[in-house]
């Protein structure tokens, strides 16, 4: 089952990431199945909140579903996983909060970077790269802008680089100028922004507006193709880590394949559902079973290469918690273009 | 100081789309007694119909067009016969609902049946800047500005100095009393709902490049544009761009200088402030006498 | 001692002075009358008296208490009711609910009626009232439903229900039927005479007015033009220039 | 007050038989229809304490999600602080007792929508208040692993018997508000209603009953939220936002505001509905909506006005009645009430 | 069922009608004639109110017939009936409150050509002196007699055919009520109309034609107005009882 925000404040990203999975899900059914037999899948609206994340995953456990795609939303997932936990079923999310794997849950997974884990990246580039001595740290006022701006924070100090402003912005804030401002007076070697991608772009076109001239760094959601759309020219210059990113070679069949069919470009988001699909695919096949405990069982503390399973993208690496390791890529976007810059290898060698 | 004045002027370009949202707050409720929870989503469709119709290849002024013509059948005519007119009588609370109900509704037809993403939308104003004594202003700004002052002033004089316009008002304070001296109530509500799906059509044009075409960006119009309405004077068309820019400049004020985690909150001080001193709003006139 | 002082009353509306420096006292068990043309500030200063609005002048005083600046609700408290020119009743609440609301805050305590019976005792009183005013047969329905007149006799109704020791009446006879308002006359000098009441009426009904008062103000833009019992009233030249007529 | 008797037999038949349907139905039903019908009392009791307030005392409340918010987190931030459920929960009651004398202040300066937005404005803040206070509140992490208490030693972590332990609650609560609309008050509230200028010159005091009718709904709105808490156990700003304010005073006027039985009814469309129009899957909320729409014109009453409704109608034919007369009527009422 | 005509301008023939749960005209039978003021007087509740809103449109009969100049006006709206020449005043607060003296007396002459609408405000300000002191005012903010002035002043702008009207008397100060009483008259005696309502009622038989008294929904009296007023028996009608039961 899919339980995915479907409306409220998570849609867009619960809409890419069903789709996703509704993408691969008929591929797997046109090509075949899971061991020849057909996926039946069903979707659920949280409707971005806890209290119906919680019913949808019980009713999915009620109709005995193998496993669980989603919610994206941290809050949602951390009430969804202990059902999914109680009930023995593996449990897909695309959240990237900190929290989601410490809980010590064997049943979730994710399809995305830890943010404690994609931030060290990020982390390097600056100091490595662009040699910054100061950040100015920018980020969206939820759960997610929230934990990354703690991860970053965290690894910035690390490396002896001084955070020289920490501006918070509101989900859905429409005038970026009191923000820009706040980032301009903290006149530091570089922006680091973590914001939903709505609020990438508006923050970009502000940016641009007022004159902004040092670097802008961030993360999947600073540069992700909505971004460029919506931000135009302002989001030319944007460098920064992506962990999944629809222009890099790897997702470029994925990509096409998304367009066509939901007349949308897929953010990471889609390829998090894509890939979840196709990744219980490889699970059940190397489990050789249905149940839980042994898909589980065998993806945890394990790799799986795209050689072997296609769908999956990327070579993968469960650790014991859950937490997903692989490649990512340092991005720059020049002339309304994301451009893959270099290849970061798998943080842990498996 | 420049800092200063850039705020400033941010924040009165953003109150200018408020006040827009809340003129036809005030509108609904001078002249027709009326709350409406869907105007965000109002503002909306236009803002959809406008998108279709450039990606059908029209250009952004006959999608405008076009835009406002479907405004006045659907939001004007298709909304009064269907909700407005079987529900008079029953009770603003009512009403209230039904709207309520409607914002759910149109939301997330649009999300299904159109996307769930945010859209990019090209400015009339095009994407320019300029300098000014230090600070940046954008043509867009001015625009914004521009035509709130416009359509507040212009329906500010409709209202108070037309015969329709007051026979208009004259319907929503007493729809038995209007009937009864033979103003044709119905077509003074018609003419109310069409003048706000142009209002709405006109918010959209101008607002959607900021705000960006997306199926919930309703939600936050319509809660900045209530406050302002009142803060500024429900009962008052100026009131509502006084209002808006307050919220807008205050809003920016406090974000900068204060602590932006309660930027949010800033409209609703205020909000409190002004209905504790003044509770019919800066520019309202008083309460009728009541004994 | 008057039951009721009232010392230079003065309200303003802009450009308008409503009343413009009232004073007069009422004396314990006295029918007083106010009369004068339309818009001379009768209402406001009622208003005024019962603190309905906030007076720019004066000082008002009942049984010695100064009450300036009092609430209706204190006054009430205090045991003087009142019924409005223009109809106030509760228009969903049935009749006998409205009698028996008007009463039901006068005895017990706020915490107490939260765990009083429905009526708080007050079903028989109501009963009365409802018989005086020939109401019975619409007792239950709602008041807003009820002819104007109807209303109106509801309002003053409601007045009494509680008992009270003065009431400043606002235009009683209005739409009533010509028997009733007899009866009304009659109620009103009963009340008097046995249990002392004191009343303050509005009125543009002179029949009523003179058969009932013990004295008359005739007030005028706002100011008393003439006080005095009601032939000499009658007979004074200024007020039937101003009001009566001929 | 004509009635003498409590309730009427057919009323207490009714009564008793959907109480012992509801006793009944965890048998019959799998964790989600349970969890549902949870979720549904909770939501049943904050919206009769609405009820209370909008309907009954005609106040425009619009905060009260986040007085269920207050509650919420008052209950998971004690037990978590080892509290337990039994002391948490009367304070949350009483917390939001206290919040909900101070909201409605504004309630005496300001009517109709101008207090919507107010209160709507104080709910804002408190969404506000708990996603910025992180030290207290978890921020948008929120609070997890809220424990469901134990009943003398008699754990109730399992669904069914949380169930009736939210069951046992929301018919005591309902039987107190139903003692609370009988007495007095009760009156003096559709007083505040009706005419609250009447209703202050025969004595009412319209301050003292504003503000208990606003802090006693949040009370209500309290213990929702306490129950809430523990129920999802887990909890963050997001259901205590605006939006459920909203859906809140839909569920009080759908079902029939100033009704005793509405917010049951509104409630359960406002829950159930949807989820049974999830075959609709992405137009879903679409239908639900337009719904809505459709029930408020068809019934403006609330559904509880069905029986009344159909009766109107049946006289309006037989005394050729025209709308206009109800117009008339509804000039005069407010004529009365303005 | 007999439906001859009388010849007269309003009609009730058998006229049943009520409000929803609450019939209140029982087979209602009477006329008013043209160029005479006819006054219908009556308990409280009796049904006099109705009386006019059936007339003017409000209510439709549930069965008779109501006539104006012999046609069947059953089930007519307002509008048509206003534009065929009759207007109402109805009893109780009437004002578009937000909107000044002057704007209202406007909207009662909407039809109007502007000229002739300016002559007649300026007519009623005459009239009524206390209107004119405060032209600019919101309608809301006068007192309960100026506001019943207004009212009476803005139904009279359009000089109609026919007049309801509903208490004209209620809290308009004695020496105004001769006044109004008095431009009803001239108005009868110019060949127009008027059908009223009235407490006050030996004032009003003064400046009337003949009377009607209504008991319960019932006609029970139809007299000349000259010879109820002798009449010693006048009281009598007046504790007819409830009007309902
Ligand atoms: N709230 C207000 N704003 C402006 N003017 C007011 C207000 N209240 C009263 N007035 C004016 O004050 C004057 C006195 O009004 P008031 O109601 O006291 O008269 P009244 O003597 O009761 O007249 P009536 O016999 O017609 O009832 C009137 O001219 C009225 O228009
Ligand atoms: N809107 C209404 N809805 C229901 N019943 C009504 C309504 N208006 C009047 N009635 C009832 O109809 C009856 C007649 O009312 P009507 O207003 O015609 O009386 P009336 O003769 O004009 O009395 P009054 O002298 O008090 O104005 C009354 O019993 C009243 O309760
Ligand atoms: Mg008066
Ligand atoms: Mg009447």
């Amino acid at each position: 089952a899919q339980v995915v925000e479907l409306s409220g404040g998570g849609t867009a990203a619960g809409s890419q990431y069903r789709n996703g999975a509704k993408l691969a899900i008929n591929e797997i059914n046109a090509a075949g199945g899971i061991m020849g037999k057909k996926i039946e899948s069903i979707e659920m609206d949280t409707q971005s909140q806890p209290a119906i994340a919680k019913a949808m995953t019980v009713k999915a456990i009620d109709e005995k579903v193998t496993a669980i795609f989603g919610p994206v939303f941290s809050g949602s997932i951390l009430v969804s996983q202990t059902e999914s936990q109680k009930a023995n079923i593996p449990n897909f999310t695309g959240g990237e909060a900190s929290n989601v794997t410490a809980q010590g849950n064997p049943y979730i997974f994710r399809s995305s970077f830890n943010q404690s884990m994609g931030m060290p990246k990020v982390a390097n580039y600056m100091a490595t790269d662009l040699k910054a001595k100061s950040v100015v740290v920018a980020y969206v006022n939820n759960d997610f802008g929230k934990g990354g701006r703690d991860a970053i924070v965290k690894e910035l100090g690390a490396r002896n680089i001084k955070v020289a402003g920490d501006i918070s912005t509101d989900p859905g804030q429409v005038d970026m100028s009191s923000a820009v401002l706040r980032i301009k007076q903290a006149n530091a070697d570089a922006l680091f922004a973590y914001l939903n991608e709505e609020e990438s772009a508006r923050l970009l076109k502000e940016l641009r507006k007022q004159g902004y001239d040092k670097p802008m760094v961030g993360e999947t959601t600073l540069m992700g193709a909505k971004v460029i759309e919506l931000a135009g020219t302002a989001a030319n210059g944007v460098r920064g880590h992506v962990g999944l990113t629809a222009d890099a070679p790897a997702f470029k069949d994925f990509s096409a394949k998304y367009e066509k069919e939901f007349k949308a470009k897929p953010d990471h988001n889609g390829i998090k559902g894509y890939f979840s699909a196709y990744m219980l695919k490889a699970a059940i096949e190397k489990a050789k079973s249905t149940d839980g405990k042994a898909i589980a069982a065998a993806m945890k503390n394990s790799c799986f290469k795209v050689k072997d399973n296609p769908g999956i993208l990327l070579d993968v690496c469960f650790d014991d918690k859950g937490d997903i390791d692989r490649e990512s890529f340092l991005v720059e976007v020049k002339n309304g273009k994301q451009e893959v810059t270099a290849m970061l290898p798998m943080i842990n060698k498996h | 100081m420049t800092d200063f004045m850039q705020l400033l002027l941010s924040g009165v370009a953003m109150g200018a789309i408020y006040a827009m949202a809340a003129l036809g707050f005030t509108l609904l409720w001078q002249a027709a007694g009326t709350i409406n929870f869907a105007q965000g989503e109002f503002v909306m469709l236009p803002a959809f119909a406008m998108l279709i119709g450039m990606s059908m290849g029209l250009p952004l002024w006959a999608s405008f067009i076009v835009a406002v013509a479907l405004s006045i059948l659907v939001l004007g005519a298709a909304f009064k016969k269907w909700i407005v007119d079987p529900m008079r009588g029953s009770g603003v609370v009512s009403v209230v609902v039904a709207t309520l109900g409607l914002s759910i509704g149109l939301k997330s037809f649009v999300k299904a049946g159109y996307s769930a993403e945010p859209h990019p939308f090209p400015s009339i104003f095009g994407d320019e800047v300029f300098k000014l004594a230090g600070v940046t202003i954008s043509y867009s700004d001015v625009g914004a500005l521009v035509f709130a002052g416009l359509m507040v002033v212009g329906l500010q004089m409709f209202l108070n100095k037309t015969i329709t316009g007051r026979a208009m008002q004259a319907v929503a304070q007493n729809t038995f009393s209007a009937e009864a001296l033979g103003i044709n109530v119905k077509r003074m509500i018609f003419y109310t709902f069409a003048i706000n799906a142009i209002l709405v059509s006109v918010t959209a044009l101008l607002i959607t490049p900021t705000y960006l075409a997306k199926f919930d960006m309703g939600d936050n119009i319509g809660l900045k544009a209530f406050f302002a309405a009142i803060i500024g004077g429900f009962n008052n068309s100026r009131g509502a761009l006084l209002g808006g820019i307050l919220v807008g400049v205050l809003e920016n004020l406090a974000g900068a200088y204060l602590t932006p985690a309660y930027k949010d909150g800033v409209a609703l001080v205020l909000f409190l402030a002004v209905i504790l001193v003044k509770p019919d709003g800066l520019l309202g006139t008083p309460q009728e006498r009541k004994v | 001692m008057s039951i009721l002082s009232v010392r230079d009353i003065k309200k303003i509306y802009g450009a308008i002075q409503a009343v413009g420096g009232v004073s007069f006292d009422v004396e314990p068990g006295e029918i007083l009358g106010v009369i004068g043309p339309n818009g001379s500030g009768k209402t406001t200063l009622f208003n005024s008296i019962l603190g309905q609005i906030k007076p720019d002048a004066g000082k008002v005083e009942f049984e010695g208490k100064d009450i300036s600046g009092g609430s209706p609700l204190e006054l009430s408290r205090l045991g003087v009711g009142r019924t409005f020119q223009n109809l106030q009743v509760f228009g969903k609440l049935s009749l006998r609910d409205n009698l028996i609301l008007a009463a039901q805050e006068h005895t017990g305590t706020f915490w107490g009626r939260m765990f009083a019976s429905p009526d708080n005792g007050f079903a028989d009183r109501a009963q009365e009232m409802l018989d005086l005013f020939r109401l019975n047969h619409v007792a239950d329905l709602p008041a807003g439903s009820l002819s104007y007149g109807q209303q109106k006799l509801v309002d003053i109704a409601m007045a009494f229900m509680p008992k009270p020791r003065l009431v400043l009446l606002d235009e009683p006879c209005a739409g009533v039927n010509p028997s009733l308002v007899d009866g009304l006359r009659e109620l009103l000098v009963e009340l008097n005479k046995k249990q002392g009441g004191s009343f303050i009426v509005i009125e543009h009904n002179m029949d009523f007015i003179m058969k009932l008062c013990h004295r008359v103000v005739c007030m005028v833009e706002g100011k008393v033009l003439a006080v005095g019992k009601p032939e000499e009233i009658q007979g004074n030249r200024a007020v039937l220039e101003a009001y009566l007529g001929n | 007050m004509k009635k003498t008797t409590l309730l009427s037999t057919q009323h207490l038949a009714l009564l008793t038989l959907a109480l012992l349907a509801m006793c009944f139905a965890p048998a019959l039903l799998k964790t989600y229809g349970l969890y549902l019908l949870t979720l549904w009392l909770v939501y049943v009791i904050a919206a009769m304490g609405l009820n209370l307030t909008v309907g009954y005392a005609g106040l425009k409340s619009l905060c009260h999600a986040g007085f269920m918010g207050v509650g919420a987190y008052t209950v998971a931030i004690m037990m978590k602080a080892g509290i337990s459920f039994w002391i948490a929960s009367p304070m949350a009651i009483v917390i939001c007792f206290a919040l909900g004398l101070v909201i409605g202040f504004p309630a005496l300066r300001v009517q109709l929508h101008y207090l919507g937005f107010a209160t709507l404005g104080f709910n804002l803040l408190l969404v506000l208040f708990f996603r910025n206070e992180e030290w207290l509140t978890g921020g948008t992490f929120g609070i997890q692993n809220i424990k469901r208490p134990d009943f003398f030693g008699v754990s109730l972590e399992s669904n069914t018997s949380f169930y009736f332990l939210v069951l046992a609650i929301t018919v005591i609560f309902g039987v107190l508000l139903a003692l609370l609309l009988r007495s007095p008050w009760g009156r003096a509230f559709a007083a505040l209603r009706d005419n609250p200028i009447r209703a202050e010159s025969t004595g009412v005091n319209i301050t003292a009953y504003t503000l208990m009718s606003f802090a006693i709904g949040a009370a209500y709105a309290g213990i929702a939220g306490a129950l809430f808490a523990p129920l999802v156990n887990f909890i963050e700003p997001a259901p205590f936002g605006i939006s459920n304010s909203l859906l809140f005073l839909m569920m009080v006027v759908i079902g029939g505001s100033g009704r005793f039985y509405g917010p049951v009814l509104g409630a359960a469309i406002a829950l159930l509905l949807p989820e049974y129009l999830r075959f609709l899957k992405d137009w879903y909320l679409a239908v639900f909506g337009f719904t809505a729409v459709a029930m408020m014109i068809w019934l403006p009453g609330g559904l509880l006005s069905m029986k009344e409704a159909w009766q109107l109608s049946q006289a309006k034919r037989a005394a050729g009645q025209k709308q206009i007369a109800e117009v008339a009527a509804a000039a005069t009422a407010k004529g009365a009430t303005a | 069922m007999p439906k001859k005509s009388s010849g007269a301008l309003i009609e009730f023939d058998k006229v049943v009608a009520g409000y929803t749960h609450l019939t209140v005209l029982n087979e209602m039978t009477l006329d008013a004639r043209k160029g005479e003021i006819t006054l219908l007087i009556g308990p409280n509740g009796a049904g006099k109110s109705t009386v006019l809103k059936t007339l003017f449109g409000m209510l439709t009969p549930r069965s008779g017939e109501v006539r104006f100049n012999g046609e069947v006006i059953n089930g007519r709206t307002p509008r048509q009936l206003l534009a065929e020449g009759m207007a109402f005043v109805p009893q109780g607060r009437n004002l578009f409150g937000s909107l000044s003296v002057l704007h209202n007396l406007e909207l009662g002459g909407l039809h109007l050509p502007k000229a002739l609408l300016r002559e007649r405000i300026a007519e009623v300000m005459e009239l009524f002196p206390r209107l004119k002191q405060r032209t600019d005012s919101r309608a809301a903010s006068l007192s309960g007699g100026e506001q019943k002035q207004l009212e009476v002043g803005r139904a009279l702008l359009v000089k109609p055919e026919v007049i309801l009207i509903d208490e004209p008397s209620i809290g308009l100060a004695p020496i105004i009520v001769q006044d109004v009483m008095k431009l009803l008259r001239k108005l009868a005696d110019s060949g127009k109309s008027v059908l009223m309502v009235e407490q006050n009622v030996r004032t009003a038989l003064k400046y009337s034609d003949r009377a009607l008294a209504l008991e319960m929904g019932r006609l029970a009296v139809d007299k000349p107005a000259a010879e109820l007023l002798d009449d010693p028996n006048l009281n009598r009608l007046f504790l007819g009882g409830h009007a309902n039961k």
